[in-house]
């Protein structure tokens, strides 16, 4: 077995935590500096797989398997492939970003605060890469503690609230998952008499459809309150308001992308059936998240909230393209949740900046900020148009590759979702003529300091990322289309099988001799 | 030779009459011994069935729930008794500082 | 005169009845020990008791291959059986390390308390132990009484007395139901050894012996009392917080687990053969275990009382894995028995660590920035209370996973559905902890800890089993299903 | 080493803009102006040779395509990003880098005094970066980056002086309203792509007439077409989304000049043109076309009559002129329209110039009303705008009788009779407002201020320089296609190979010389009479003109306050679409959705404050709880 | 003969434990209970039970009752005068419960009788009952024998725990208990 580079991957950063806690707690500087240099080297050491990674081969790479619950048939899997490989980058590179972002951010206790930062990296890390189920469950669930502890003890005002409804609406989707789960387990084992959680076994499961039909929307709810949906998303503006910036950052760039993930590797695999049966449906609150969160982001009084709607309406476009089920559709929708990463991402780094030097969110307290700090309004403009998908920036490959693949299926759908990229348009430039235009209209930010060197720092990355990934995306595109193409193929084959599946009573086989269990 | 049956609905009565008295009554000591009276009705079932299959282990059995009932009242008893020492009373309505 | 001839007990009877033997002898040794002058501080009852719960563990432990049945099935040694006893023996000893420290505090008498406990787990032991309602009877009186005892340890004071005598009161009236169950089964099927009652339930003409039923109906009551299940479970908030914390950590664990392995002996074994019937009833009484539990403890103000609700709805939690029955059913149940001592016995644990002298701190206020001041302290109750929550990487979570997965394999759907909702509503209150510890600024003066090694040690102990058995739990997993193969 | 032909074009504004990022204030006003000038003066020299190397080709194959990368491919669907020159985007490249260059120059004396000059002219330069990948795009895509870059630019430049609230909320208007067109765009982009399979030119010109066959495909060409000509509204300022140019007028002079006027307004022109193949597909479309641009010439221009601000008039008078364009194209004139779309950009260019000098001198002053007798002050200035005014107006030989006299001519040859009709209407109307304009600001007794009279300068070189250059261009920028040539005259020949592809040519259906003679006289006679006109109300009796703006007050009011079509607008569009965000998000997300999630969590805890009565702490109650179980249990075993 | 003897002994235990529950004053009831006690010896000799019989009345009727007497008396507890619509619902549900339980638990005995495995078990010669228990007791039942001795050995201790000494009521405030 080669080196098991995602392992390390994923336990580094854990390893990190750990060290991070070991330091006395008043060692300030050194707590910064050890979390910079670990978030940097994991980012530094994520960053080969991009060149180590065959780009033209559709299957997992840098596999790793070993047993962990024999008797249950679980396995500890990783793989990973284009799709998780993009993410994984992301992910590295932005935990890096925001701990950088975080340095001056945080005064108290920042020992647990980079402790759990690097904490919540790992899970996030692990649930990209692992192709088991129950441990995909078992990633999922984990990264809501660290996340949901950033929130409350680092958060604004109303912290707990949206620290307890983060953490409670996003367990109640994912454990009707879990019923889910357990309930394909023991179809595998009736159907074929191997107890497992692998997901390969279940790519290769023919499932009848009436089964699939609950089973997909278990799956379903748990992803559309991640992503989160339409009539699920109201936990997302209070997480974000009340987050730490560097909290919010993740919580937009990755951690969203969780449930978008989710569909394209779960449930629309595994359910193809049901998937097709469902897709208007989800197609239609997409276009509806879509134009609602961006009218709803249109009179928000409060960056970080206008900033979160404006994240609902992206992730609309996100699962539009996905549920477009055509090559440009899921390409497109790889890259509008990459670019949301980055952009978003970006923004609410751009929040924290004035937040942390004026402590207030409102856009009434702003006004005029291009005279004092002018670099900080010009990179707010980049990333800003980034945002609303301006041509060359990467939000419009993204945006525009969803269209299409969705014109092709429906245009009326896209005309529809087209709408939103006027009103993004809309709000955007409007909040940035409030904040940045006019005179300046508080005497308290007539002396705000433009950003600082390692503010500079901090938002070069994602500057390039935004051009590069506007420019030329096509090494990124190429590096997923197989994976993709694997998808949509995966879906057509298992939904051709899939159609005349019988349902299975659960306990047809017999139950596993102690001891024994899988044999995968 | 007495039917089974007649045993049986006797227990059942005495049984009754004891858990009746367990739920009207709020003397700890009458609760106690509405108790004492079920357990006999128990006792009294043990002895019907062992004459009916002419079996002795019923029998012992109720041995044991004797020697079980005595060392029962011995500890109630002694609670009891300090209940009355900390408060003045043996009512189980007067005594609610845990609830909800 | 035909004179049965005595019992000859081989070699590997006497480890069996290691035990049994050990336990008793360490009991009284304490007694006996009362006459050789101590010095006031010392810690020897609580040392004697730990040797002596070590033999006993060791030496069932040393014949676990093993499958014997004494005193004509009055005393059995299966898989199951060791898988209980070690399990007492550890929550006892965890229990006994806990009250080390606690009983000088709160100045109760430590011969009197260990032997007590002592007592108790034998009770428990003899629960899981028996073949023979007889005998489970007496374990479970023995262990009632003791537990009686126990709840009331702290005499001058009112609520410690008063949850004693509720408890007492309480208890001896279940028992009065489950000994008219016991007598109306030894009508119903000429014996009371529970092997020869399923073989004659499974070969009986009729099921529909109503005596059987009945009788069946009210035994079941007497386990459901002890278990806490609903609506039998009313005394539990009561007398788990007028307990001395150390008793209710001892109580929450061990009599609940004594409560089911009874409880699988009976149902799922000498009324195996009538199961269909007591699925319906079972289910009813699963379901509303675990909400009521749950809802119930939304609310509370003493973590104490919440944590006792909590309890109530994990017994729900069990009677699923008893509904679906089987082998599977059964392994599972065991499996989370564990996976609950570990973190239940832990969580209580920690209360028993918080106040100073005669007080006692176990309000959710009191937790107030506790985490940050006392990080074990924090960091243990947060894994608890994730782990009570069912989630991941903790045991709970692996114990609910095999649990309502069996659950789903026998069909009980909605079970199962309100089983994961029910688990979901816990976590509000569970996280409420966590709020209290990290989120929440103190108020009045900060709650002291009064740390002690012994504590810590069974701290770190329960802690290490729920994190160990959250990331692998392969060897419990084996555990549990190879100790039910000799119940079936 | 041969030097690249086409992508060094764009690339050198693009470069410039990044040194100036880079070196930043480290090269100071003068670095800046000559690095912004250079970069366009180079690439303007790069353009013509670019132009010489295509003009030298045969005719055959007369198109340079330049492909740099592959941006993006997914599945069937693979864009370049690849630069096309051929004899149409020859003219704009030419137009674009030529009149920029010289807007350039002349921002350098009109900026001087500015604060943030270095921001201004990297805003200027990342125009000329979008506009000229927009010209020289070789594909829909490419093409839509630089559609959507000009609107940055104008965005970033309109509201150049953020700090003036009416700026930024210019810009931003103008840039959604864009982005309103562009979703057109977008979506006919889709429609090309899901019929046509490719987004090149040429791919999508070739397939065009075999795909879009039969009745759905005419239905579905018209529907692109009208698509995509939203997005020409859209940019170049034609009804219903024109509102959003004349408030451009808050930029900084020279940007009106460049962007509002010579270049990015054209480019919906343009784009029209460049897919005349598809638009002669779809004959309503084309009807649209030319009755929108019809209506929106006669609009602007008599909305052009009553302003009072000069960059307001002129814009308008852009505005009409666009919809001159627009109806060229409508009747199929397409060489018309392109070549109107230069001269104006000429004469139209120097009018703003001309304007900024003027207000330059009356050191910031705009309003007509507060000008006059400036002729001989500023004579330069006088000269130059005198000669623009009388191209615009139509008076032979200068640029813009060539062009719009080819458009009413196309209109004639074509049927389209009303058009025409309009189009001498507004010919008329436009004469008359320009030289009022032309009066009451050079002409007559002076309205100055006394500051304003105080500081009054002619402009400098630098300025003046740009003036004389367009100047001439106005003159002879027409002479490339005089009226009556056997075979088109040379204009045309050039842009042959463009649009002969095209089904029919309308300009080529030629009119009987007699006729188009006639025509010429009558549009001639029309602007001398609109001179005419504006001399005798302005110039001669002024008070007759009140006497007549009280007589028609009327029109007049409605024509000052342009019709209310921004309040229109604002009732039926923005305050319903604010009201139902509001609703949304108060209403609908807080109480409905959100109340909901709360909801349970209340009623949760309502659940257990019931509960919690029955735990009474009594033990009688605990017990009868017991017993009642039994009894449940018991009567279930009864009942089954 | 004995059927009289069995209604006559059954009908003296109905009426004392009723009167046990029924009597205002605790060692009335205490002394009926004895009563009831008394008689279900007797039903145990009817029943061919002497030995239980005997330990009935020497263990029960005597040791413990004596218990509970000397209880009641060293608290003179005073008559238990209750009164107030809710002590009367809580008679009216409990009567009502209870009657409910046994009549539902008779009813569905009652349903079809099926009175187990012992028609066929003929009873065999008279053994002595005492000596056959006694036999019982020291092999058969010697483990839960021994237990027992462990249980009253529990008993013991717990007794001397809660009850040695004085307890004075806690000084008001000063219950610094779980609150």
């Amino acid at each position: 077995m080669s080196f098991p580079w995602l392992t390390w991957l994923v336990f580094f950063p854990l390893a990190g935590a750990a060290l991070i806690m070991l330091l006395p707690a008043t060692a300030n500087r050194a707590i910064r500096l050890w979390s910079t240099v670990i978030a940097v080297a994991e980012m530094v050491f994520s960053l080969p797989l991009w060149w180590r990674f065959v780009p033209d081969q559709a299957g997992w790479q840098f596999e790793e398997k070993r047993a962990w619950l024999p008797a249950l048939g679980a396995s500890y899997h990783l793989g990973m492939d284009g799709v998780s490989l993009m993410l994984v980058l992301l992910t590295t590179v932005l935990t890096a970003v925001a701990v950088i972002g975080a340095w001056s951010a945080v005064d108290k206790r920042p020992r647990e605060f980079f402790a759990l930062l690097l904490a919540l990296e790992a899970g996030m890390l692990g649930t990209f890469l692992c192709l088991d189920l129950l441990l995909f469950y078992v990633f999922w669930e984990a990264m809501l503690i660290p996340m949901y502890l950033l929130i409350g003890v680092w958060g604004g005002q109303r912290r707990i609230y949206a620290a307890v409804k983060f953490f409670l609406y996003t367990m109640a989707g994912s454990v009707l998952m879990l019923v889910a789960i357990l309930w394909l387990y023991y179809l595998q084992r009736a159907a074929t008499g191997v107890a497992t959680f692998d997901l390969d076994a279940f790519y290769a499961l023919a499932i009848a459809p009436s089964t699939q039909q609950w089973l997909f929307l278990a799956f379903a709810v748990a992803f559309a309150i991640k992503v989160p949906m339409f009539p699920f998303h109201t936990w997302l503006p209070d997480a974000h308001v009340e987050a730490p910036t560097a909290g919010s950052v993740i919580l937009a760039a990755i951690l969203l992308k969780m449930g978008t993930f989710g569909f394209l590797r779960y449930a629309i695999p595994l359910f193809p059936n049901a998937s097709a049966q469902f897709a208007p449906w989800i197609a239609g609150l997409a276009i509806v998240g879509i134009i609602y969160g961006a009218l709803v982001a249109m009179v928000q009084p409060d960056l970080k909230k206008l900033v979160a709607y404006s994240s609902v309406s992206h992730l609309g476009f996100c699962m539009l393209g996905l549920y477009a089920m055509n090559a440009q559709g899921l390409a497109g929708a790889m890259m509008q949740m990459l670019n949301h990463g980055v952009s978003t991402g970006a923004l609410f780094l751009l929040v924290g900046v004035i937040y942390e030097r004026r402590h207030t969110r409102a856009i009434s307290d702003f006004g005029g900020l291009w005279k004092p700090m002018p670099v900080y309004g010009a990179v707010f403009l980049v990333v800003l148009l980034s945002s609303i998908g301006l041509p060359g920036t990467n939000g419009f490959v993204g945006e525009f590759l969803v269209l299409l693949g969705t014109f092709r299926v429906h245009p009326i759908w896209a005309a529809w979702a087209s709408s939103g990229v006027i009103l993004s348009a809309l709000y955007m430039l409007w909040m940035f003529q409030r904040v940045m235009f006019g005179p300046v209209t508080h005497v308290e930010n007539e002396k705000l300091p433009d950003l600082s060197r390692r503010e500079r720092l901090v938002f070069a990355p994602l500057l390039i990322l935004i051009f590069w990934m506007g420019v030329m995306p096509q090494p990124i595109l190429a590096r997923m289309q197989p994976t993709l193409d694997r998808t949509l193929r995966l879906a057509e084959v298992r939904a051709a099988m899939s159609a005349h599946a019988r349902p299975v009573r659960l306990d047809a086989a017999p139950m596993p001799v102690p001891g024994e269990g899988a044999r995968p | 030779m007495i039917p089974l049956s007649w045993s049986l609905i006797l227990s059942a009565l005495v049984f009754g009459i004891g858990l009746i008295g367990v739920l009207v009554r709020r003397n700890a000591l009458i609760i106690f011994m509405s108790i004492e009276l079920m357990l006999n009705s128990a006792n009294l079932v043990f002895v019907a069935f062992a004459r009916a299959m002419n079996s002795i282990d019923g029998q012992v059995f109720v041995f044991f729930v004797m020697t079980v009932a005595a060392a029962e009242v011995a500890v109630g008893l002694a609670i009891i008794v300090n209940l009355f020492r900390l408060r003045e009373t043996v009512f189980v309505d007067e005594i609610n500082l845990l609830k909800n | 005169m035909n004179l049965v001839p005595p019992p000859t007990l081989l070699a590997v009877d006497w480890y069996a009845l290691g035990a049994v033997l050990a336990l008793s002898v360490g009991a009284m040794l304490l007694l006996l020990l009362e006459f050789v002058p101590k010095k006031p501080d010392s810690n020897r009852a609580a040392i004697v008791s730990l040797i002596t719960l070590a033999a006993a563990g060791w030496s069932v432990f040393h014949v676990r291959g093993t499958a014997r049945s004494l005193f004509g099935g009055m005393f059995v040694h299966d898989s199951f059986s060791v898988f209980f006893t070690l399990l007492f023996c550890s929550v006892a000893a965890v229990s006994v390390l806990l009250s080390w420290d606690y009983l000088k505090r709160t100045r109760i008498h430590q011969t009197e308390y260990y032997m007590l406990l002592l007592s108790a787990t034998l009770g428990m032991i003899l629960m899981a132990a028996s073949n023979d309602l007889i005998t489970v009877f007496l374990g479970l009186e023995l262990m009632s009484i003791a537990l009686y005892v126990m709840v009331g340890f702290r005499r001058g004071q009112l609520e410690s007395n008063e949850a004693a005598l509720k408890y007492f009161l309480l208890g001896a009236f279940a028992s009065g139901f489950l000994l008219y169950g016991i007598a109306l089964l030894y009508g119903a099927t000429g014996t009371t050894n529970i092997a020869a009652m399923s073989a004659f339930v499974a070969d009986s003409p009729l099921k529909e012996n109503p005596l059987l039923i009945v009788g069946g109906l009210l035994l079941l009551t007497g386990f459901a009392f002890k278990v806490a299940a609903v609506p039998f479970h009313m005394w539990t908030p009561d007398a788990y917080e007028g307990a001395p914390t150390t008793v209710t950590a001892f109580m929450s664990a061990g009599a609940k687990a004594a409560g089911f392995a009874a409880l699988l002996r009976v149902v799922l074994h000498s009324l195996g053969g009538v199961h269909e019937y007591w699925t319906p009833v079972l289910t009813a009484i699963a379901m509303l275990t675990m909400t009521v539990g749950n809802i119930s403890a939304l609310l509370q103000t003493s973590v104490k009382r919440m944590l006792a609700y909590s309890s109530i709805a994990h017994a729900g939690y069990l009677l699923v894995a008893v509904v679906a029955g089987g082998p599977e059913g059964a392994s599972a149940a065991l499996f989370y028995l564990a996976v609950y001592s570990a973190m239940n016995v832990g969580a209580f644990g920690v209360l028993a660590l918080l106040g100073r002298g005669q007080e006692e701190r176990v309000l959710v206020a009191d937790l107030a920035g506790l985490g940050f001041r006392q990080p074990l302290i924090g960091l243990a109750m947060t894994v608890f209370m994730l782990s009570l929550g069912g989630i991941p990487p903790t045991a709970g979570f692996m114990g609910k996973v095999y649990l309502f997965g069996v659950a789903l394999r026998a069909g009980l759907v909605p079970l199962v559905i309100v089983g994961v909702l029910n688990s979901v509503v816990s976590v509000f209150y569970y996280l409420r902890i966590t709020v209290a510890m990290y989120m929440d600024e103190p108020r009045g003066e900060p709650t002291q800890v009064s740390w002690a090694v012994p504590a810590a040690i069974a701290l770190l102990a329960c802690l290490a089993l729920t994190l160990w058995w959250g990331v692998q739990a392969h060897q419990l997993l084996l555990q549990a299903q190879r100790s039910v193969t000799g119940l079936m | 080493m041969t030097l690249p032909v086409l992508w060094i074009i764009p690339a050198l504004p693009l470069a410039a803009v990044a040194l100036n990022l880079l070196l930043g204030d480290r090269l100071g006003r003068r670095g800046t102006a000559w690095l912004a000038c250079g970069a366009v003066g180079t690439a303007f020299l790069f353009a013509l040779r670019a132009v010489l190397m295509l003009a030298a080709r045969p005719e055959a194959d007369r198109a340079l395509v330049e492909t740099v990368w592959t941006w993006m491919r997914v599945g069937d669907f693979s864009v370049d990003v690849s630069f096309l020159l051929d004899p149409l985007s020859a003219v704009m490249v030419l137009v674009v880098t030529g009149v920029g260059f010289l807007i350039h120059v002349y921002s350098v004396g009109y900026m001087a005094h500015e604060a943030s000059f270095r921001r201004f002219f990297l805003y200027l330069n990342l125009f000329m970066f979008a506009m000229l990948t927009l010209v020289l795009a070789d594909n829909f895509l490419v093409m839509f980056v630089g559609w959507e870059g000009v609107g940055l630019c104008s965005y970033l430049l309109i509201g150049f002086w953020y700090e003036r609230p009416a700026a930024a909320e210019a810009g931003k208007k103008a840039f959604v309203v864009n982005r309103i067109g562009d979703f057109g765009f977008l979506l006919g982009m889709f429609m090309l792509f899901a019929w046509g399979g490719s987004l090149k030119y040429e791919r999508v010109f070739a397939i065009a007439p075999h795909v879009f066959t039969g009745a759905a495909g005419l239905t579905a060409i018209t529907i692109a077409t009208l698509l995509l000509f939203l997005g020409a509204t859209g940019k170049s300022a034609q009804i219903p989304l024109y509102t959003w140019l004349p408030d451009a007028m808050e930029g900084p002079t020279p940007v009106s000049a460049l962007i509002h006027a010579a270049t990015m307004v054209t480019a919906g022109v343009y784009m029209v043109a460049r897919c005349h193949v598809l638009f002669q597909l779809a004959p309503t479309t084309l009807e649209v076309v030319a009755v929108v641009g019809a209506a929106t010439a006669l609009l602007a221009a008599t909305i052009g009559i009553a302003q009072n601000d000069i960059k307001r008039v002129l814009a308008y008078s852009t505005v009409s002129q666009l919809g001159y364009m627009f109806m060229a194209c409508g009747v199929g004139a397409f060489t018309a329209g392109i070549f109107h779309l230069m001269t104006h950009a000429f004469f139209k260019a120097l009018l703003f110039l001309g304007a900024g000098s003027v207000i330059h001198a009356l050191s910031g002053e705009q309003d007509l009303r507060r000008m006059g007798g400036l002729a001989k002050r500023l004579p330069w200035t006088h000269a130059t705008v005198l000669i623009a005014t009388l191209a615009i107006a139509g008076i032979p030989p200068f640029a813009g009788f060539f062009s719009k006299d080819e458009i009413l001519a196309g209109a004639f040859a074509s049927g389209h009779y009303g058009v025409w009709l309009v189009g001498v209407v507004v010919a008329t109307i436009t004469a008359f407002y320009m030289f009022r304009m032309y009066i009451l600001c050079f002409q007559g007794p002076s309205r100055l201020s006394h500051e304003a009279e105080h500081h009054l300068h002619e402009s400098p070189p630098s300025m003046i320089g740009p003036l004389v250059a367009l100047a001439l261009l106005s003159i002879v920028g027409g002479w490339v296609g005089p009226p009556l040539q056997e075979g088109g005259h040379a204009f045309e020949r050039w842009l042959k190979p463009v649009f002969e592809s095209g089904a029919h040519e309308a300009s080529a259906v030629h009119l009987a010389p007699g006729t188009e003679w006639a025509l010429i006289a009558l549009s001639v006679v029309a602007a001398i009479a609109g001179i005419v006109i504006a001399f005798r109300l302005y110039l001669q009796s002024p008070a007759s003109g009140t006497a007549l703006q009280e007589r028609f007050s009327f029109f007049h009011r409605m024509w000052v306050n342009k019709y209310r079509v921004d309040e229109f607008y604002d009732a039926v569009v923005v305050r319903p679409l604010a009201a139902f965000a509001n609703w949304c998000w108060r209403f609908w997300d807080t109480s409905v959705v959100d109340g909901t999630v709360n909801g349970v969590g209340y009623t949760l805890e309502g659940a257990s404050a019931l509960v919690r009565l029955f735990q009474t702490g009594f033990v009688g109650t605990y017990a009868l709880f017991f017993a009642l179980g039994v009894a449940a249990l018991l009567l279930h075993f009864l009942t089954h | 003969m004995t059927p009289y003897l069995f209604i006559g002994f059954a009908a003296l235990l109905v009426t004392s434990s009723l009167l046990v529950i029924l009597h205002r004053n605790p060692v009335t009831s205490a002394l009926f209970l004895v009563l009831a006690f008394c008689s279900l010896a007797g039903i145990y000799l009817l029943l061919q039970a002497e030995f239980v019989g005997m330990v009935q009345i020497i263990v029960y009727a005597g040791a413990i009752m004596v218990l509970f007497l000397f209880v009641i008396m060293y608290l003179n507890l005073s008559h238990d005068i209750e009164s107030g619509v809710q002590i009367a619902l809580r008679r009216g549900t409990g009567w009502l419960v209870g009657a409910v339980v046994v009549a539902e638990g008779l009813a569905l005995v009652g349903r079809h009788w099926f009175p187990g495995p012992f028609l066929e078990a003929i009873p065999g010669p008279r053994v002595g009952n005492t000596q056959q228990i006694g036999q019982a007791l020291y092999t058969r039942y010697l483990f839960p024998f021994e237990i027992t001795s462990m249980l009253l050995l529990v008993a013991m201790v717990g007794l001397i725990v809660i009850a040695k000494g004085r307890t004075a009521p806690p000084a008001a405030g000063d219950s610094g208990g779980p609150r």
